[in-house]
């Protein structure tokens, strides 16, 4: 059998059959959800080759499914990603409610994505599209936290993307009456400039709100932290990449056959957008108080950042934003395990409430502190280098004030790194959190592989280059030389054990300082909300704990800049529609009569006027 | 024979004619509903009866079918005059009187005691 | 024949009108009612005379089932003045 | 009497009522607000449309489309039936209307006895 | 309403007068006709001898033959009376009238009687049945002669009464 | 007896009749007997599709006499498409009530006899091809359902009922007017003969008894503005007869519609009416669907808007744009179908029928809540269901005809309808349940009904080839007006029929 | 102001429907040659004396070469007495009835009631056997026996219709209007088709199952206005 429809039929089945074991025991379907991506992803890696093509005919459509270099990539990346989440998932999920349909659309989603990379024609990618999308959205709302409509939110945005590409898709069709990707990538060049204009703005769109570009943004960080976090890792570090897998599609292989103007101009200004996305998102990420809404937003600035790569379109820039990609997925897929650990063992992921874990959890901290390293992109782990090739890249392509912003983003980055870090698993003990445990070994194993292979990833990035240089040549950017950045002839593929050294030694360092602080205090315990332990009298405005008002100057010197949130000009947008919408809906009067006078006005407007509608 | 029997319809139907206008005049003329009823009750019949039996006069073969519509007329025009004029004295139209005579009126309380 | 007819018709038609005065004029509903009756019978009796005049014998069922149908109207029409309905 | 003036009068005045019957009812039913009155509306303006069908099968100087032995023999003496098709239809479109009638004077007895009313312009529990 | 007895006699008279009645409608001795309207006034007969039997057999009895032909003639002039009765009021500008309602009592006890005499009433001069309570008719008298109720009934219903009471013994 | 189309009319008219004597001798018999019936029908209908994919139209003639002197009855691929569909969906419809007032044997018997009319009539319209005889049962259809719709006195049915019956009787007057003048012109009643004729009739006069059609179809086929009865009716109806209306009673509605423009008349804009007035509708209704509070009320401004959207495809009118509208009627039927039956369920017994109180619906009913879910997600056009490849088709075809602004005015107003769905959905799987209110069970006919409307929406939704060859035949049937006029009158001559489009 | 709004609609709808009435000339032929019959009316003028024996042309119009609308048509009154019975349906005790009129009516009206009911259905009656004979038919006779029971409900307060009765006679009826349809399919492959000797035109006996059909729709007819009747004057509340 094809290993591409047996990976689908796979995660199809491993879907229905989870929903299904649910009946016998809920760990039970857990277990086959895991096992389903897992065998998926083994076929994935040890059966899959590009020479195989599935054609299904389906309606009058013929659905091409076929693997390639560049879809390669994110592929491995989702079936290694999701192997652990749903790893993770087992313990992590135990003991809740409804967890058939939990993993029904885990599996799903799952399904989706690799739907979406194998798909050849349009029809198949707009399938898996949309099913990943809904398969997303039943999970969002999943947890039930109704405020803020997010999952209908999410569902709103996750539309217009949806619409705007299906828009895009019946006017290809209708140009070059086919719907195989290639021909686009082919034909796209002979479209008038309109069309070229037209389509562009509906790809751009439907893909950026998957990636969460401003201002498609918003519905984001929420859909991020409400989802379950084992769900959360694949959310933000696989699905979003969906995005950034169409964006590599358009905006390299499509967009690269036109010579027309607008086209460039929808590149500068997404590079403009994802780079003020970034920004903003950073500064959204450092006044957050709860773990799960600053990895979101931190998610959202990382997305910004590749996005920005992948519009700059230069060899180098695509080359870091794809490498930013992958490591993006491992360390915020990790970094949401983590805080998926935190919350199962303490319940809680607000920041100032929790502190000290370290000692509690040493694992699940050492997991963290490697994610939180790399994607901060401190040296030597695997963030460090696609920043500098994206620096570089922007250096080289004149983009200034983009540097700037990026760089802005990336010091700011640095704040709430260290604020989830110190939040979480530093600073005083708490006398609430003094039964916690570590939590079991399958959900500690997901976090330390996603660590490992940051670990190997930053020291041998030379291991990607490889793969992402055929990708980016079958993307139409020919002979990519792998090693071009000035960082990759020095950090290459070979294994030279001296990097291998110092890379352990500077982990074992950072650790060891940790740990010494964490050791430091371990005998008292103070609790952050008791402020009258000091036995002082405190000022009104006077905080007793770090965690509380952590970044409060900070806050005070973006304010202006975050008063107004995107958000609420949507909701205002919003609420004028439903008003303009129910005053519409008033010529239902309820009145029998008021119908029947309706009935004989269009009578007479069709009197009056048949002359002008039917001749 | 045939012929003045056909003229005989003929004049029957004329005569006919006559009182079914006369009736309706005096519908039209009379000053309450009784009178009216009155008027055109006696007419009305005896005009249509005339009219129809004229018809089957002319057409000796249509004889029988139109003596059965005047005989149902004869039955059924009373008889609606009759439900009508009493339908409206219980929906309370007293009648056009010069001085009171209404020996109805008492029967009508009784039974609204009752 | 022709005069004689047209002389019976016009009376008829005269008759018809007057009832039709009395029928909107009212003033009760009463009044109407006996307009109605009257007129439903007027309409009887040119039924058979329209049968004569069309010479077609078929008609003069049509003016049977007229006096049928005019009758139980006005019963009806009086019981339901008479609060019965 | 002249052939010309004698239709077209008979048009005017056929036609006429017909279409005056229509227009009455559709000013019933789009004016009063007791159902009663609107529901017969409804049956003016059926009869209006029957009363039209029944005009347009006429023929000049046509009789009834029934064979009968009595009376004179029609197909010999070539007096010209009038259509038959729309008086079929008539009798079809009266039955129906009947039904409707029928229809809409129960509903209005349920609607009166669950709202105490027959205003159409009060019953309007359902809207928007 | 309480069905009333039937007997043979009162049968077979309806089941005559229905089967004449179509004949009427029919005016058609084809055998056809004749077995099927026999079918059907034996149903309708059937269906009605509950509600409808005013006489039986005995009222083809040659006198009482000649009393309906004694009452067709009587009504008849009193018929024409009325309407020139009628028409003498309606052309005449002054209206010379003096309504009122009357009451009387009858010696009928036959209802169909009682409804053929207030038929015969309401077409006769003057004067138009209102209802009949009982045996008490009540009668709007367009000009009324005299409030009392035996003399009203000489006036208004007294040959018409005497000639009904022998056809209906 | 050889199966024929007249048996859809034919055989459950005799049922009806002998119904009031079955319940007097069992009273179970008044349920019972309208599902044989209709699985009769089914069956009817897979011998006579098979019959007509492989030799094409069947022509029924009534009473011996051919067209055009007599009536008769055209089994097409399209509308033998049509019947069938609405005959499966009526067993289905039957299954869900089956259980319907099971105390009372009464209303039973009246309501199923009421029930099976309704199909009938609906099925009437489709098959006949005489147009008075399409009057006919166009009133059969409107009397069944004034009467279903006030079937339950506990709720505001009769005011609903009062106001469909007041716009359907305005319907029938101007379809009666239409037929009366368009005898005048043609002389016939038989619409082939019609079609054929229809040339020589004065522009002016076309066009005049097109506009009354247009007027009383358009209020059958729930367009704007003439759709205010609508909503009340559906939402007050029995859900059964709300299920009934959305999957048979709007089709035929606008399958008048449709046969009137694209066979009858040779009129021009026509075409661009349908697409204009489609697309009015559905803004109108979705606009308004979204702002309900009642979850029937939102159903049933969701239908009208989906029949918007049918009528703007018919309105393109390429064959594509045609297989795509009759896709959707299909689609339509069945998901609009899941939809209020699972709908019912839930609301059974809030307050007014409110969607604010089914939170947390999903766990207290988790199979009723998974059915609404799936027929939200068909509804709405997301793949891999159902009610995608109709959406697809028709935009592909707006596409080939360079109608953009169309395909975003849909999409857009496609997102309006994700909002208001899955704001349910959501809301099914949202916060704490309320304690306290009592869940209705569902039926065993009801969960199996659904259930077959949820293997339907899967099946087509993975594998829509086992429905699309029927609606290709369908669209072809009907596009090609010289095959439908040859098949009723084999002797027309045909040198003056065109297709529009 | 809505008023006068209303007027002028309803203006424009008046002069629409005139000017369209008046391309259509009145007592024009429109029917064309009657032995080249090119439209139906001229065709059923033509063949119906020939092919059917019956005299009556809308008869043979109705029953047969329409027949299938009436079949409709019986439906619709079938369907509108059901609806109204669901439509008004209150849950009766055993033994309850509902009078259809509040007071009795005099004495005079109650006898002349009697003594014209049973013609009146002798007279429906003849309307329906006659119906391809004269004008006239199931509709109309079945119309004109209901009045008779109008009458009936009229006089007297205790006039019961017996609900059982009707159900059967309108169900007996229908199965026979529909049965004879299906006879003719399986006889003749067509339903409604005539399979009956035509007989000679004006006889009583001719026309096929034409009159047999009548009769069966005046049975069903007389049976279900009756029905409605009855329940629309028996919902009194007291
Ligand atoms: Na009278
Ligand atoms: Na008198």
């Amino acid at each position: 059998m094809n290993s591409l429809l047996l990976i689908i039929l796979i995660l199809l089945g491993g879907a229905i059959l989870a929903y299904l074991s649910k009946r016998i025991s809920p760990m039970l379907s857990s277990i086959v959800s895991f096992l389903a991506i897992t065998s998926a992803a083994l076929v994935f890696f040890f059966l899959a080759n590009d020479q195989e093509i599935v054609k299904i005919s389906l309606g009058d459509f013929v659905l091409e499914w076929g693997l390639n270099a560049y879809s390669w990539i994110f592929g491995a990346m989702v079936m290694v990603m999701a192997t652990l989440a749903s790893l993770f998932s087992i313990f992590y999920m135990k003991g809740k409610d409804r967890l058939g349909y939990f993993n029904l659309n885990f599996d799903l989603s799952v399904m989706a994505m690799m739907g979406i990379l194998f798909s050849l024609d349009w029809v198949s990618f707009f399938i898996f599209w949309e099913i990943m999308t809904w398969s997303s959205f039943l999970i969002i709302v999943y947890n039930g936290i109704s405020e803020g409509k997010i999952g209908i939110k999410y569902m709103i945005f996750s539309a217009i993307g949806g619409y705007a590409m299906l828009l895009a898709l019946v006017v290809t069709r209708s140009q070059i009456h086919s719907f195989l990707i290639t021909d686009l990538i082919h034909s796209f060049a002979g479209f008038s400039g309109n069309m070229q204009a037209l389509l562009g703005l509906l790809f751009l769109t439907a893909f950026g709100v998957k990636s969460a570009v401003m201002p498609l943004h918003v519905w984001a960080p929420r859909a991020y932290a409400d989802s379950p976090m084992s769900y959360t890792a694949i959310f933000s570090g696989l699905l979003s990449k969906m995005g950034i897998f169409g964006f590599g599609i358009m905006l390299i292989a499509v967009f690269s056959h036109s010579v027309d103007g607008t086209i460039f101009v929808y590149r500068e200004v997404l590079a403009w957008l994802a780079a003020i996305t970034s920004v903003i998102a950073t500064f959204y990420a450092v006044i957050q108080t709860d773990a799960k809404r600053l990895l979101a937003y931190s998610s959202i600035a990382q997305l910004g950042y590749i996005v920005m790569g992948l519009a700059i379109g230069t060899k180098l820039a695509v080359m870091a934003a794809l490498f930013l990609a992958i490591m993006h997925a491992i360390y915020k897929g990790t970094l949401f395990m983590v805080v998926g650990a935190v919350e199962r063992q303490t319940g809680i992921t607000d920041m100032t409430r929790l502190g000290a874990l370290i000692r509690k959890m040493p694992w699940t901290f050492f997991a963290a502190l490697l994610s939180i390293i790399a994607l901060a992109g401190i040296p030597p782990l695997g963030g460090f280098v696609g920043k500098w090739m994206l620096y570089e890249s922007l250096i080289t392509s004149d983009h200034y004030f983009l540097i700037i912003l990026a760089f802005l983003s990336s010091t700011a980055a640095f704040l709430y790194s260290f604020r989830f870090l110190f939040g979480i698993f530093l600073g005083q003990e708490e006398k609430e959190f003094e039964n916690v445990k570590e939590v079991p070994f399958t959900m500690v194993l997901p976090m330390l592989i996603g660590s490992l292979l940051l670990v190997v990833f930053g020291t041998f990035p030379g291991l990607l280059f490889k793969p992402l240089a055929s990708a980016m040549s079958f993307l139409g950017m020919g002979d990519v030389s792998w090693n071009m950045s000035m960082l990759s002839n020095g950090w290459g593929d070979h294994v030279d054990t001296l990097d291998v050294i110092n890379s352990v030694v500077i982990i074992f360092v950072l650790v060891a300082i940790f740990l010494g602080l964490k050791n430091r205090k371990r005998t008292r315990y103070v609790s952050t909300k008791d402020i009258h332990t000091s036995g002082e009298i405190p000022t009104e405005n006077e905080n007793l704990t770090y965690a509380v008002d952590f970044y409060k100057p900070f806050e005070r010197a973006i304010a202006p800049v975050m008063k107004r949130k995107m958000d609420f000009y949507y909701n205002k947008f919003g609420e004028g529609l439903e008003t303009f919408f129910d005053f519409l809906r008033r010529v239902y009067t309820g009145n029998g009569q008021t119908y029947a006078f309706y009935v004989i006005v269009f009578l007479v407007i069709l009197i009056v006027f048949s002359q002008q509608i039917f001749f | 024979m045939m012929e003045i029997i056909k003229y005989i319809g003929y004049i029957a139907i004329g005569i006919g004619s006559i009182f079914l206008f006369l009736g309706a005049l005096g519908i039209y003329r009379m000053p309450d509903v009784y009178n009216r009823l009155q008027a055109g009750t006696k007419a009305t019949t005896l005009g249509a009866m005339s009219t129809i039996l004229g018809v089957g006069l002319v057409e000796p073969t249509w004889f029988v079918k139109s003596l059965i519509i005047v005989v149902f007329i004869a039955v059924s025009n009373p008889l609606s005059s009759h439900a009508l004029a009493r339908g409206a004295y219980r929906a309370s139209l007293t009648p056009f009187m010069k001085k009171k005579m209404d020996a109805y009126e008492s029967e009508i309380q009784n039974e609204k005691e009752d | 024949m022709n005069i004689f007819l047209i002389i019976v018709f016009s009376l008829m038609l005269l008759a018809l009108i007057l009832g039709l005065a009395r029928f909107i004029k009212g003033p009760t509903s009463a009044d109407r009612v006996v307009a109605l009756d009257t007129m439903s019978i007027i309409a009887t009796s040119a039924l058979a005379l329209l049968a004569l005049v069309y010479n077609r014998y078929i008609y003069m069922d049509i003016s049977l089932v007229y006096a049928v149908l005019g009758f139980i109207g006005v019963i009806v029409v009086a019981r339901y003045l008479e609060g019965a309905l | 009497m002249d052939t010309i003036d004698y239709y077209q009068i008979m048009s005017i005045g056929v036609y006429g009522s017909a279409i005056g019957l229509i227009l009455i009812g559709l000013y019933a039913v789009l004016m009063k607000k007791h159902l009663t009155k609107i529901v017969i509306g409804l049956s003016i303006i059926d009869a209006g449309i029957n009363l039209l069908f029944i005009a347009i099968g006429y023929i000049s100087n046509g009789t009834a489309p029934i064979y009968s032995s009595q009376g004179i023999d029609l197909v010999k003496t070539g007096t010209p039936m009038v259509d038959p098709v729309p008086q079929a239809l008539v009798l079809t479109a009266i039955v129906i209307g009947f039904g409707v009638t029928a229809v809409a004077l129960s509903l209005v007895i349920r609607l009166y006895r669950h709202h105490n009313t027959a205003r159409i312009d009060q019953i309007k529990s359902l809207k928007w | 309403m309480q069905s009333s007895t039937i007997t043979a006699s009162k049968f077979l008279y309806n089941w005559l007068l229905m089967f004449v009645i179509w004949l009427g409608f029919t005016t058609s001795l084809q055998t056809p006709e004749l077995i099927t309207g026999a079918i059907v006034s034996l149903s309708v007969v059937l269906i009605t001898a509950k509600y409808f039997s005013c006489c039986g057999l005995d009222i083809l009895l040659p006198k009482k033959l000649f009393y309906i032909f004694k009452y067709f003639v009587v009504f008849l002039v009193a018929l024409f009376k009325a309407n020139f009765d009628v028409a003498r009021r309606v052309i005449s500008p002054s209206l010379p009238i003096n309504p009122g309602i009357v009451e009387f009592e009858t010696k009928l006890t036959n209802e169909f009687a009682k409804m053929v005499l207030a038929n015969s009433i309401t077409l006769t001069p003057g004067t138009l049945s209102v209802d009949l309570v009982g045996n008490r008719f009540y009668i709007h008298w367009i000009d009324v002669v005299s409030e009392d109720p035996v003399e009203a009934q000489r006036l208004i219903a007294k040959d018409f009464e005497d000639i009904l009471i022998k056809i209906f013994n | 007896m050889v199966i024929s189309p007249v048996h859809y009319i034919a055989v459950p008219l005799l049922a009806a009749f002998l119904m009031p004597l079955l319940a007097k001798i069992h009273r179970e018999l008044t349920r019972i007997v309208p599902g044989l019936v209709i699985l009769y029908l089914g069956y009817v209908s897979v011998v006579l599709m098979n019959q007509v994919m492989a030799h094409g139209t069947i022509v029924e003639v009534i009473a011996g006499w051919n067209a055009p002197w007599g009536i008769n009855l055209v089994y097409s691929p399209f509308t033998g498409f049509l019947a069938s569909m609405m005959t499966a969906m009526a067993f289905v419809i039957w299954l869900y009530s089956y259980r319907f007032k099971k105390v009372d044997s009464q209303p039973a018997l009246k309501y199923f006899i009421l029930f099976m009319m309704l199909v009938t009539g609906t099925i009437g319209i489709v098959l006949t091809g005489d147009i008075f005889n399409f009057f006919v049962f166009l009133e059969i259809t409107a009397i069944s359902s004034y009467s279903l719709t006030a079937f339950y006195r506990d709720r505001d049915g009769a005011e609903a009922a009062f106001k469909y019956l007041l716009i359907g009787s305005f319907a029938s007057a101007f379809i009666l007017i239409a037929i009366l003048l368009l005898y005048t012109q043609v002389g016939t009643l038989n619409m082939a003969q019609i079609a054929v004729r229809m040339h020589d009739v004065p522009t002016h006069m076309k066009i005049t008894i097109l506009i009354l059609f247009l007027v009383g179809l358009g209020i059958e086929a729930e367009m704007f503005p003439l759709n205010g009865w609508a909503p009340d009716a559906y939402s007050q109806a029995p859900s059964p007869v709300g299920v009934t209306f959305a999957a048979l009673v709007v089709k035929a509605g606008v399958y008048g519609l449709i046969r009137i423009i694209f066979t009858l008349f040779d009129v021009h804009g026509a075409y661009e009416y349908l697409i204009v007035m489609g697309a009015i509708t559905l803004v109108m209704a979705e606009l308004a669907a979204i702002r309900q509070k009642s979850l029937k009320r939102m159903l049933a401004y969701s239908s009208i808007g989906q029949m918007g959207v049918v009528m703007i495809a018919f309105g393109i009118g390429t064959n594509e744009a045609v297989f795509g509208a009759i896709f959707l009627m299909f689609n339509h039927a069945v998901i609009k179908g899941l939809l209020f039956m699972s709908g019912s369920y839930l609301v059974y017994n809030t307050p007014n029928k409110e969607i604010q109180y089914l939170s947390g619906y999903g766990m207290k009913m988790p199979l009723i809540s998974l059915f609404f879910s799936l027929g939200a997600l068909a509804i709405v056009g997301l793949p891999p269901f159902a009610g995608f490849w109709s959406k697809l088709y028709i935009l592909i075809a707006a596409a080939d005809n360079q109608m953009i602004g169309l395909i975003a005015l849909i999409l857009g107003v496609s997102i309006v309808e994700i909002v208001y769905y899955f704001r349910v959905v959501g809301r099914l799987y949202f916060g704490k349940p309320s304690k306290g209110s009592i869940m209705q069970k569902p039926t065993y006919g009801g969960v199996i009904a659904m259930s077959l409307l949820a293997i339907v929406i899967l099946v087509v939704g993975f594998y829509p080839d086992v429905i699309t060859p029927y609606i290709h035949n369908a669209a072809d049937a009907l596009l090609d007006k010289a095959q439908y006029i040859h098949s009723v009158l084999p002797n027309a001559d045909l040198s003056q029929i065109q297709n529009l489009k | 102001m809505k008023k006068l709004l209303i007027i002028l609609l309803l203006a424009v709808v008046g002069y629409f429907l005139t000017v369209s009435m008046s391309n259509i000339k009145f007592g024009a032929n429109r029917m064309g040659d009657l032995s080249q019959p090119k439209t139906v009316g001229a065709f059923y003028l033509s063949k119906t004396p020939g092919e059917l024996s019956v005299a009556n042309v809308i008869t043979a119009i109705v029953v047969n070469y329409r027949g299938f609308d009436t079949l409709g048509e019986v439906s619709v009154l079938f369907l509108a007495a059901t609806g109204l019975g669901s439509i008004l349906y209150k849950k009766k005790k055993k033994g309850e009835h509902i009078p259809t009129v509040n007071k009795p009516s005099s004495a005079l009206l109650q006898a002349g009631s009697k003594l014209i009911f049973p013609a009146i259905l002798v007279l429906g009656a003849y309307v329906f056997i006659h119906g391809h004979l004269t004008p006239g038919g199931g509709f109309q006779g079945g119309a004109i026996i209901a009045t008779g029971f109008l009458l009936m409900m009229m006089s007297y307060k205790d006039f019961t219709m017996n609900h059982s009765v009707i159900t059967w006679v309108e169900s007996l009826a229908g199965i026979t209007f529909a049965s004879i349809g299906l006879i003719g399919l399986i006889v003749d492959h067509s339903f409604l088709e005539n399979f009956l000797p035509i007989g000679y035109i004006n006889d009583l006996i001719s026309g096929g199952i034409i009159p047999l059909i009548y009769v069966a729709v005046g049975f069903k007819v007389a049976a279900e206005l009756s029905g409605v009747l009855d329940t629309l004057l028996s919902i009194k509340e007291k």
